[in-house]
Parts: structure tokens; sequence; C-alpha cells
């Protein structure tokens, strides 16, 4: 039990390594978000749940945290990205397709 | 043994941090980074035992202290770019914040 | 020239540090006041399992009825500097991602706010970090919707209301117990469970209301100034 | 451990003293401010780490019996506690001030505040 609990932290550490590669390489604040996101939030779900694993004792706690994670880190780089497009940072020039300009409900100003 | 190698890197990051706090030339990122002097911060009390103190610094030295500065510099910064012209009392040139 | 007098005054000062680096020789045991608060009998008496909760709430309870003041002296003061009718703003629209995750994280925070503060004398925390939580969930709930009026009144009035009755209950020591801030005033319970240590999770429960609405306030005072941009 | 922190701490108070006396700009001088107060917070935690000890909360691993040779000194941090606190209320009154200085003069250069210079 606690090798398998081993193999996947260990899975885990690797994909957090491959998240921070890729905020080096990627070109823009959108796609670094994205990477920065994605794979973080697997990496730290397959690191949590290896400690599952290996120490049962914790599982509620462990499990909360999972479901913490889950729901924080995606919202707060969507907000992120939003706020980022609305201030005009520029899209990398290899940008296919951008739909939030096709899109301009989203861009209208809302008079209070 | 291992305590002391992180507690090495973590006092460089947090050097190099109250770096750019004190000479970046854009307060956003200045503030920024004494947030993250915050946050090191307290992971360096974890490693010395007080989890207490790590969680009080966590929840204020690097969020909340954060927060109210950025509310303060969109306060000065949309003051100035309001019309342009903000007038001061002894007709000085404004300076760069 | 200014920078070069300053840097001698710096480095004046790092000597002077530098000299109480030197001092230092690490410790090896505790000194005579800690061994004072760890003695079997006397954790025994107070029977709060966090030690910072107990030196926090009895042994220098007035410390923190002192800070409580000051707090509630900064976040007064600001109110008064920063009092203005909120202005008109025009605002984008939050996206429909971001108001569902805000209304389902709020009480959650909270209920993780008030977590910390009712086992602050068990666990780590207790009520300056609760307080910390619950500011940062006002401060989720002023970025998710805001075009609504910060209720600043209600969180003035929580936090009057629970500074006299951590006042009271510390003057309640003084009259039916031993002493000022005496925790034995109520049926003490067993050692390590929820209900133990007598006064002391309902004082650091107040403490954590007064300090969460406090910094709310001056949360929300910050936001009133904000102007259009 | 506790001399590389106390390194740290003494560094940090250096860098957020220098800011305070050096920089022109008001918010910078905040920033200072709160540097300087990590620095002392850091110092005095560092201060109360005994070697090898545990944190101060008695559970299955820390007995009551033994706990005066098992734990650190819980003094230090509960001050520090209650200093981080205060830290915070003192870094929002000033930033107010702050915001009734900029409304004042229409910028923040320490310089153009000269009412009291004599």
């Amino acid at each position: 039990m606690e090798l398998v609990g081993a193999i996947f932290t260990l899975i885990g550490a690797l994909v957090l390594l491959v998240a921070s590669i890729g905020l080096i390489r990627m070109p823009d604040v959108y796609n670094r978000l994205q990477v920065g996101t994605k794979a973080s939030t697997l990496g730290t779900i397959f690191s949590l749940f290896g400690l599952v694993l290996v120490n049962p004792g914790w599982a509620g706690k462990l499990i909360l945290l999972i479901f913490f994670v889950m729901m924080t880190n995606p919202v707060s780089s969507h907000v992120l990205a939003r706020a980022a497009y609305f201030i005009k940072i520029p899209l990398t020039r290899r940008t296919v397709v951008d739909k939030l300009k096709v899109s301009d409900s989203a861009l209208k100003v809302k008079a209070d | 043994m291992n305590y002391l190698i992180i507690s090495i890197l973590l006092g460089i990051i947090i050097l190099i941090m109250a770096g750019i706090a004190i000479y970046h030339k854009e307060s956003l990122v200045a503030i920024i980074a004494t947030g993250v002097v915050g946050l090191f911060a307290s992971v360096l009390y974890l490693l010395l035992a007080a989890p207490d103190v790590a969680m009080t610094e966590a929840a204020i030295g690097s969020g909340l202290s954060t927060i109210i500065f950025f509310y303060v510099l969109n306060k000065i910064r949309s003051d100035k770019t309001k019309d342009g012209s903000l007038k001061t009392k002894d007709g000085r040139q404004k300076t760069e914040v | 020239m200014r920078n070069s007098f300053i840097l001698i005054l710096i480095v004046a000062f790092g000597i002077m540090l530098y000299g109480l680096f030197d001092a230092f020789s690490g410790n090896e045991q505790l000194s005579e006041l800690a061994k004072y608060y760890a003695q079997k009998e006397n954790i025994e008496k107070v029977q709060a399992a966090n030690l910072v909760t107990a030196v926090v709430v009895t042994y220098r309870g007035l410390d923190t009825l002192g800070e409580v003041t000051i707090l509630f002296l900064t976040a007064a003061i600001i109110g008064f500097f920063l009092h203005n009718k909120e202005e008109k703003r025009f605002l984008r629209e939050n996206s429909e991602i971001f108001i569902t995750a805000a209304k389902l994280l709020i009480p959650i925070i909270i209920l993780l706010g008030v977590y910390i503060f009712i086992n602050g004398h068990l666990t780590p925390g207790g009520g300056f970090q609760g307080g910390a939580v619950i500011a940062s969930a006002v401060i989720l709930m002023i970025l998710a919707f805001p075009e609504r009026e910060f209720n600043s009144k209600f969180f003035t009035y929580l936090e009057s209301a629970s500074g006299t009755i951590f006042v009271l209950l510390a003057a309640l020591g003084a009259i039916i117990g031993s002493g000022f801030l005496d925790n034995a005033i109520v049926p003490m319970g067993t050692f390590g469970k929820l209900v133990s240590a007598g006064v002391i999770p309902i004082i650091y429960s107040f403490v954590g209301l007064k300090v969460g609405s406090e910094l709310s306030n001056i949360l929300g005072n910050f936001k009133a100034v904000q102007s259009d941009n | 451990m506790e001399y590389v922190s106390l390194t740290i701490g003494f560094l940090v108070i250096l860098a957020g003293l220098w800011a305070i006396m050096t920089k022109k700009n008001i918010i910078r001088i905040i920033i200072g401010f709160v540097l300087f107060d990590t620095g002392i917070h850091i110092v005095m935690v560092a201060l109360a780490y005994v070697k090898g000890k545990a944190a101060p909360i008695l559970d299955s691993t820390v007995s009551i019996d033994d706990a005066v040779n098992s734990i650190v000194d819980p003094i230090p941090q509960a001050l520090v506690l209650t200093a981080i606190v205060i830290g915070l209320g003192v870094t929002a009154l000033m930033l107010a001030y702050a915001v009734k200085l900029h409304k004042e003069k229409g910028n923040l250069d320490i310089k153009s505040f000269k009412e009291l210079k004599w």
C-alpha cells in the first residue's frame, strides 16, 4: 500500500515538474496560466491521493483538501485570465481563434 | 540537515524578494514581492515549530495586506488619470507613482 | 552624499545586530517562565492543549485585551478618515463561473474560520487566525458582488457586542473566580475534548468575531473610497 | 537552522530600514515598514526555537508529563501572534493617511510635504 502511495506521489511530482517547465516555455500570459493551472491542479491531486494511500487515517481531511484545490484553483486562474484580457494584455502572435472577442456581450460594461 | 538546506533556500528567496520590493520600478511588482516575502516567511515559521504564527502570517501577511495595498494603489492611479490634470496646490509637476 | 550618510548609519545598526547574533548561542532548554507554563500541574490547571492559546488568553490575556483595543482604534481612525459616500461606479460584469464559485465558497470559508477559532485550544489556530480567514471571505464577497452595498453597520454592532462580552467574561473571573481572566468560572470538562479549558474557547471565539469584523470594516472602508477609472 | 533564520531576520530588518530612509515615495516607505515588521517577527520566532523540539501543542506525540522537555518556547510565539495583527492595523492606518495626503497634494513624493519643515 505504501509503495502504491509513493508511486502516486511521484507521478504528482512529475506532473508538477512538467507544469514548471511549461511556465518557462509558453509564449504569453494565457498559455502560462493554462499550463500552471491544469497541470498543477492534477499534480496536487495526485500527491494528496498518494498521501491518502500512505496514511489512511488522514483520509477525510485530505479529501477535503482535494475538494478545495479543485474548487479554487481553476476559478482563480479563470478570473485572472479574464482580467488580463480586459486590460488588453496582448495575445501571442500565433493565436488562432479569439472567442471572447467574438462574443462581445462579455465586453459590455454594465451601468450600476 | 534537510531543514538547514530548506531554510537557506527560503532565506535566499526572501532576500531576493525584499530587494525586488525595494528597487523595482513598478509599484505593482513591488507589492507582489512584499506578499511573497510574507508567504515564504510563513513557511520559515513552520520550520521553526510555530504553526500558529505561520497560519496568521499566511492569512494576513500575504493575503489581506496585499489586497489593502492594491486598493490604495488603484485609488491613487485612478485619481491621477481621471482627467489627466489633477491640480496640486503649489503647482508642482507630479512624479510617477 | 545623503545616501552615504544613511549607509554608514545602516552599517552601524548592522554591527549592533551582529553583536546580538554573536551573543546568541542556541537554546538547549526552555527559559524559566516557559518551564513554569509547561509544568504538568499548570497545564492541568488551565487545560488548554495548545500552550500558545493558554499564554494568549489566560496568562497574558491583558495583552490581548490591549491588542484588541489598538485594533479597534485603528479601525475607528480609518473609518473616520476614509468616510465618504460611495461613488457611482461603472463595473464590468463578473463572469458566471466566478459568481457561482463565490456563492459556493463563501459559506465554506466562513465555516472554516469558525472551526479554526472554536478549536483554538486544541489544534493550531485561534481567534486571530479565524478572524483573518473570515475577513478573507468578506474580501471574496466584495470582489464577487461589487454592486452590493457593504453593510458596515452589522459589522460594527457585531464587533462592539463581542468586545463587551469579552470584557464582561474577564471581569466575571474577577468577581466569582480567583482573578481577572480566570478561566475556571465554568465547568472545566476533560482535557483534550472540545468542551474543556473552561472559558478559553468562549473568549477566543469572541476575540475571533471581533478581529474578523474589525478587519472586514477596514476593508469595507478601503472599498468605499474607490472611484471610477 | 535558528542561526540561518536569525541572519535572514536581521538582513530583512536592515533592508526595510534602508527602504524607509532612502526612498522618496510614501508607498515605498510603507513597504519598507512592512519588511521591517516581518524581519522582527522572524527574529523573535527564531529566538524561541529550541533544538529538535516540537511545536507547543500537546497531542498524542507530545505527552503532558514530559512537556517541559519536548516543546519550544510558547511565549515569543504568542507575542508575535498579536504583533502580526497589530502590524496589519498599523499598515492599513498608514495607507489611509497616504490616500489622504495624495488627495491633498496630488502626488506622494515625500519632498513635497514641507509644511512642517523649518
